[in-house]
Order: structure tokens, then C-alpha cells, then sequence
């Protein structure tokens, strides 16, 4: 079911050239924001990498469910999780800078106890907790990871609308615009801001399959080492 | 009627083959002895049994049930003590029993019972953490005798116990084989088994190999 | 034997273990005193300051004190391998669940009160009298949700080494939420504003029994990879 | 709207650094990975 050498090669040379675009089209061909001027070009970068955080943990969670639900018990499932929660947790390390450095421009500080932003934070905590439990591993882990995936899946909307009612409630009279959003009236924003969308998506895609290769192969080779160990084990009874 | 039964088991302790192909068969209301050195997969493979440990490969039937697909629905009808003592430090022992009677369903005769047959009755105030190491193992074995079990599982029982202990142990051992109940242990005292009329299994390398004379006889 | 009874077998025996080795009340709760004692150094004795953030600081202490009751709870268990007893008993793991929860909410409930005491003494906070009846219920669901969270995350823990390290990670993002909304819920209470606080109160609900279900679900699964 | 372009550097060079970090360490382990000769045997 993973795909061959060649087809990600070929796929990757699409991600990069996506990703080029991307750069060429936010820097230059993307016209400045009337309001916020060339600040205005982070929102390329800052919308796609948090779309992916957001997908990535979604497809942790569905992978998760697929790896718990006896039918479709595979490891490939749990190999898709883990890559996927790691690019993940890349992509909203990645948010939280990027809107850190657009902060500062526009609202005068790094950091805003927006709605989005604070969620985005307490999301990068609750994912490299898991992490970190992956890590760890053990002898039936998978199940109990994705069990784990699962309840931080359960705590991303609790958390979204706990954080978004606390700040609506407090952000009256705040000296900041507390908008980030930037209107979209030109088609060439538009197009670039899609193109990034695609461009992480791909990037997302092929980071994925890699990982997941590289777990498979993990597997596999631990497989083969079982294999070893049996037959040393078994070899020379006394 | 077989009440284990094992086909080129496969049972990991990380990545390390435990248990590396094991084949084990045993009869309803036999005592079997697991003999072998240490580190040869003796307590995974009691383990296993009790459904503590998934098996990687191979199969493996416990009372009639396949681990590999169900490794709970058997747990009620065994008992096991294994190394630990399964108890809390802080509660006395007739606490510690109580709470195990209770938990597996059993009666408090039973685990009063259980009590006496292994002299614990003058210790039923103490708690376990002020209990020596030989009185704490009659305690983790009257815990797993309250239970009404038909297999009894039992790592290294005799390990601590001092004579009268032992032949306590043995009694019960014997009682439980008369009422039909199976009873698979492991030690590394030779002379109890021959008291006990216990068939040797040895394990050697994460491999179970059979006393010749019952391979015989199926 | 029905769930509910076998929940008290289990919460009887964590409570009678507590009782015995007093090391919740004997440890945790000076430990939750200290805290509220720092947080008041750390602010410095500006009287003004204290009043102010007392709900927040109040609930980030029964929750650094939860991780410890947490802990200890799954100590008794891991320390002679009762886990095993509790997997070969054939008891519910709701079952379980329930009891080891109710057992921590009961020891933090104590807590609560205690540190309350003290938040009133040091920090300079007023209740006002009919806010009181909300500002408990909202401690006893607040409480119900961290000891589901806890309980969770010790069971999925429990058979990792590293645990007490992994334990503060994953639950404390976990429990930022329920601490947002209950330090909310207090803080409306304190200045008499019930309705708002009621509101933030019912979240703390909400949330609580999500919790509360998760666990139900989840921990005997969770308990047989332990 | 000069100074904004720095902003704007440092957001597009932090992304470049941080994803182009995680693929080369990616592909460096892909390659060292030792699939084809285990899938050969």
C-alpha cells in the first residue's frame, strides 16, 4: 500500500516546486495588504502551516480509530498516527512563530491571549505529550497510544471553545486590534493563499509517506531481528 | 479434557523472545512442574497463561478459550500468584485477603479459609509491610487460593516459604489436583515434585520440553 | 457484583490505604500550602495583586497537588504488582475506574477545603454568602474532572518507566480547560456576578462529564497494556 | 512599510529552516536505511 520509490520521487519534486511557487507568489507576485502592508505576507506561510497542524491531528485521531477498530488493526495505521502527529506538532510549533512574528507588527507584541493563538499553544503541549509517550514505546504500546491520540483528539474542542469564551469575554477594550484577518479582495491573494494551502498539504503528504516508510522499514527490521533472536535462542538448548 | 494448550508460542518481553515456540499440553487435574534454569522463560510463560502477556505468535488455548483473540474471559476461572505479592503495604493481612475475595467474587469463608491453611491466622492484624518475606508469600498464596479457580498458577511458590510452609503449600497443592483443579507451577526445588506426584516440564531457551513418559501416554 | 459496588470496594480500599499511610494528607497537603505560600512571595506581599488572581492560583495548586495524588494512587498499585490482581480479578475497568477516582476526588476535597482556608487568610478573598452553595458544586465537578484526568493518564502510565516525569506532561494540557473555566467560574462568584459564574460553572459540568465518560471507556483497555 | 519586510524574512527563513531541517533529516535517514537489501533476501 506505500507507494513506490519513483512515485515519491516524482512526488517530491511536485511538493518543492509547490512550495517554490509558494515563495515566489507570497514574496512577490502577491500584492501588500492595504492595511497591513508586506506583513501581510506571513498569512501564505501562518494559514497553511496552521491548516496542516489541524489536519495532522485529525488524521492522527482517524488513523488511531482505524489501528483500535479490530478490522482494520494494522500497523501501518499506528505508523500513520505517530508521522502524522509529528509533522503535526511541527506545523504548530511553526504556527505559533509565525504568528509571533506577525504579531509584533500588527498588534505591537509577540504574543496576543487570542483565541487561536492560545489554543494553538495548549494543542502543541497536549501533542508533544504524546510524543512523548510514543517514544517510550513497550510491549503492546500501539494500543495504548492510540487510545491516547484519541482523549487529546477528545480535549482539541473543549479546548478551542473553553480558551475562545474566555478571551471573547475578556478582549473588550483591548488597546490592540485584536484582527488578524486580512481582506481578501485581490484575486492574486487569493490564489497564493490557496496555493500555500496545497503546497503544505503536499509537503504534509510526502512527509508522512516517508516517516511511515521509515517505520515501516523499523518494523520490519525488528521482525527480522525477533527472527534472529528466536533462532538463537531455540539453537543451542542444553 | 486439555486445559492448556500450547503450539509454537511466541511471546515477547520487549523485543526479546521470551518464549521462543513453545508446545505445552496439559490435562484437566494434573499438577505439572516447570524446572529450568533462570531466564528461560518459566515466568512468561505462567504469565501467557494468565492472560497477562500477549502472545506474538503461534497459538495458545487456556480452558477452552484462544488468547489470541480473548485473554479475559478465562481470568475467572484462575488463580495465580506470581514473584510479587499482588498485596498493599499498608493493609493487614485479613484486609489484603478480604479485598482479593472480594474482588475475584469469593466468599470471605473462602478467604477465611485460605487463611488457616497457611497459618496466617495469628497474623491477620499485621500489615504487610511489617510482614517477613516468607510470611508475605503465604500470604500471596492464600490470596490466590480464596479463589474458586480450575487452573492454578503459581511462579516459584515454594521460593521463601521454610518447611512447615511448604508442606502447607504441598497439601494444597495435592487438594486442589484431588478436586480436579490443574495446577501448573514453577520451582527450582527438585525434591518437592516428587512428593507432590507433579509431571516435569522443562524449560530451557524459551522451550518447553515434555516428560517422555507423558508424551507416551497421549 | 454490580459496578457500583465493586467502585466502593475499590475506593474503600484506596481510602483505607490513605488513612493508614496518611501520605496524601501528611504530604500533599503541607506541599499545597507551601505552594499558596510562594505564590504569594512570588507576587510579593502587594495585597492588591493577591485578591485578584486567588481563583487562578487556587486551582493551580489543587492541581500540581492532583499530580501527586495521582501519583501515589498508582504507587499503591504498581508497588507489589496489585495492577496484576486488578486485571486477573475480573473486575469492570469502569469499575476500577470509578473507585480509584472517587477515592483521589475525596482526598482532594479535604485539600480543597484546607487550601481554601488558607486562600481566605492569605489572599485576602470574600465570598459573598449566596455565591457560596455555586462555588462548591463548581469545586466538586472541577475536582471530579481532574481526578477523571488523572486516574486516565496514571492507568496509561502505569506501565511505563519514566512515568512521574510523562505524568505532569500529559495532564496538565489536558486540564487546561476545566482550569480556565473553573478559575473563571470563582472569580465571577468572588465579585458577586452569579450568573456569569454559573456559566463558566456549567462548562466545568460539561467537562466533567466528558471526563468522566472517557474514563468509564477507556481504562480497562488502557489497564490491560499496562 | 519598509521595516515590515524584516518580519516578513525571518517568518519565511524560520519556516524554510525548521521544514527544510525535518526533510533532510528525513531523507538522510531514508537512505541510510538498509530496505532494499532486506527486501532482496
Amino acid at each position: 500500500m506505500i507507494a513506490s520509490w519513483l512515485w515519491r520521487r516524482w512526488f517530491g519534486i511536485l511538493t518543492l516546486k509547490a512550495l517554490v511557487a509558494l515563495a515566489v507568489f507570497g514574496l512577490v507576485v502577491a500584492p501588500p495588504d492595504s492595511e497591513q502592508g508586506d506583513a501581510a505576507r506571513l498569512l501564505y506561510v501562518h494559514v497553511p502551516a496552521a491548516w496542516i497542524a489541524y489536519l495532522a491531528f485529525f488524521v492522527t485521531a482517524l488513523a488511531s480509530a482505524l489501528y483500535l477498530w479490530p478490522r482494520t488493526r494494522n500497523d501501518s495505521w499506528d505508523h500513520l498516527a505517530g508521522a502524522s502527529a509529528e509533522f503535526g506538532v511541527l506545523c504548530t510549533g511553526l504556527t505559533l512563530f509565525l504568528g509571533s512574528v506577525w504579531g509584533k507588527p500588527i498588534w505591537g507584541t509577540w504574543w496576543q491571549w487570542e483565541a487561536r493563538l492560545t489554543t494553538t499553544a495548549v494543542l502543541l503541549f497536549l501533542y508533544l505529550g504524546y510524543l512523548a509517550l510514543r517514544r517510550l514505546g513497550g510491549v503492546s504500546s500501539q494500543r495504548r497510544n492510540a487510545i491516547a491520540a484519541l482523549i487529546a483528539f477528545i480535549d482539541v474542542p473543549i479546548v478551542h471553545f473553553s480558551v475562545s469564551w474566555w478571551t471573547s469575554l475578556h478582549q473588550q477594550g483591548s488597546v490592540f486590534n485584536d484582527k488578524m484577518d486580512v481582506t481578501i479582495n485581490d484575486g492574486r491573494m487569493a490564489f497564493t493563499l490557496w496555493l500555500g494551502a496545497g503546497a503544505f498539504t503536499l509537503l504534509f503528504a510526502w512527509c508522512c509517506l516517508g516517516r511511515m516508510r521509515l517505520l515501516g522499514i523499523e518494523s520490519k527490521n525488528s521482525e527480522l531481528e525477533l527472527e534472529a533472536a528466536i533462532a538463537q535462542r531455540t539453537g543451542v538448548p542444553s | 479434557m486439555s486445559v492448556v494448550r500450547l503450539r509454537n508460542a511466541v511471546c515477547l518481553l520487549g523485543r526479546f523472545p521470551a518464549l521462543a515456540g513453545a508446545d505445552l499440553d496439559v490435562r484437566a487435574g494434573e499438577i505439572v512442574w516447570l524446572s529450568g534454569p533462570n531466564g528461560a522463560g518459566k515466568t512468561t510463560l505462567l504469565k501467557l497463561l494468565a492472560g497477562l502477556l500477549q502472545l506474538h505468535r503461534g497459538t495458545a488455548t487456556v480452558l477452552g478459550i484462544d488468547l489470541a483473540i480473548d485473554r479475559h474471559t478465562h481470568r475467572s476461572s484462575l488463580a495465580f500468584a506470581g514473584h510479587d505479592t499482588f498485596a498493599y503495604d499498608d493493609l493487614s493481612v485479613s484486609e489484603n485477603l478480604g479485598f482479593a475475595a472480594r474482588a475475584v467474587g469469593a466468599s470471605q469463608d473462602a478467604a477465611a479459609n485460605a487463611a488457616t491453611h497457611f497459618g496466617l491466622d495469628d497474623l491477620a492484624a499485621v500489615t504487610h509491610a511489617n510482614l517477613s518475606a516468607g510470611q508475605r508469600k503465604r500470604l500471596a498464596l492464600a490470596m490466590a487460593f480464596a479463589r474458586d479457580a480450575d487452573l492454578i498458577l503459581l511462579d516459584e511458590p515454594h521460593a521463601g516459604l521454610d518447611l512447615s510452609g511448604r508442606e502447607l503449600l504441598d497439601a494444597e497443592l495435592v487438594r486442589a489436583a484431588t478436586a480436579g483443579r490443574t495446577v501448573i507451577y514453577s520451582s527450582h526445588e527438585t525434591d518437592r515434585a516428587v512428593g507432590l506426584n507433579a509431571r516435569t516440564v522443562r524449560i530451557v531457551g524459551g522451550l518447553a520440553f515434555q516428560d517422555a513418559l507423558a508424551e507416551q501416554s497421549e | 457484583m454490580s459496578l457500583a459496588s465493586d467502585a466502593v470496594l475499590i475506593a474503600k480500599k484506596d481510602m483505607r490505604i490513605e488513612m493508614r499511610s496518611r501520605i496524601v494528607f501528611a504530604q500533599v497537603l503541607p506541599f499545597g500550602g507551601i505552594v499558596l505560600l510562594l505564590f504569594a512571595f512570588a507576587l510579593d506581599t502587594d495585597r492588591g495583586v493577591l485578591p485578584i488572581v486567588a481563583p487562578g492560583l487556587f486551582w493551580v495548586t489543587v492541581t500540581l497537588s492532583a499530580l501527586l495524588a495521582v501519583s501515589r494512587s498508582f504507587a499503591i498499585e504498581a508497588e507489589h504488582g496489585a495492577l496484576y490482581a486488578l486485571r486477573l480479578s475480573g473486575l469492570d475497568g469502569a469499575a476500577i475506574f470509578l473507585g480509584k477516582a472517587a477515592a483521589i476526588v475525596l482526598q482532594l476535597l479535604v485539600l480543597e477545603v484546607v487550601l481554601a482556608t488558607g486562600v481566605f487568610v492569605l489572599y485576602d478573598v470574600h465570598v459573598p454568602g449566596e455565591a457560596v452553595l455555586a462555588v462548591a458544586s463548581v469545586a466538586v465537578a472541577a475536582t471530579v474532572a481532574i481526578a477523571a484526568i488523572g486516574t486516565v493518564y496514571g492507568v496509561l502510565v502505569a506501565g511505563i518507566r519514566a512515568r512521574e516525569t510523562l505524568v505532569p506532561l500529559l495532564v496538565l494540557p489536558a486540564v487546561t480547560p476545566l482550569l480556565l473555566a473553573a478559575s473563571r467560574s470563582f472569580e465571577y462568584a468572588i465579585d458577586n456576578d452569579l450568573s456569569t459564574s454559573l456559566r463558566w460553572g456549567s462548562l466545568v459540568g460539561v467537562i466533567a462529564s466528558v471526563c468522566v465518560m472517557v474514563g468509564v471507556v477507556a481504562f480497562g483497555p488502557l489497564l490491560e497494556e499496562s | 512599510m519598509d521595516h515590515n519586510w524584516g518580519y516578513v524574512a525571518v517568518g519565511y527563513v524560520g519556516t524554510l529552516a525548521v521544514l527544510g531541517t525535518y526533510c533532510a533529516v528525513l531523507i538522510s535517514k531514508l537512505r541510510k536505511a538498509p530496505t532494499e537489501k532486506h527486501e532482496q533476501r
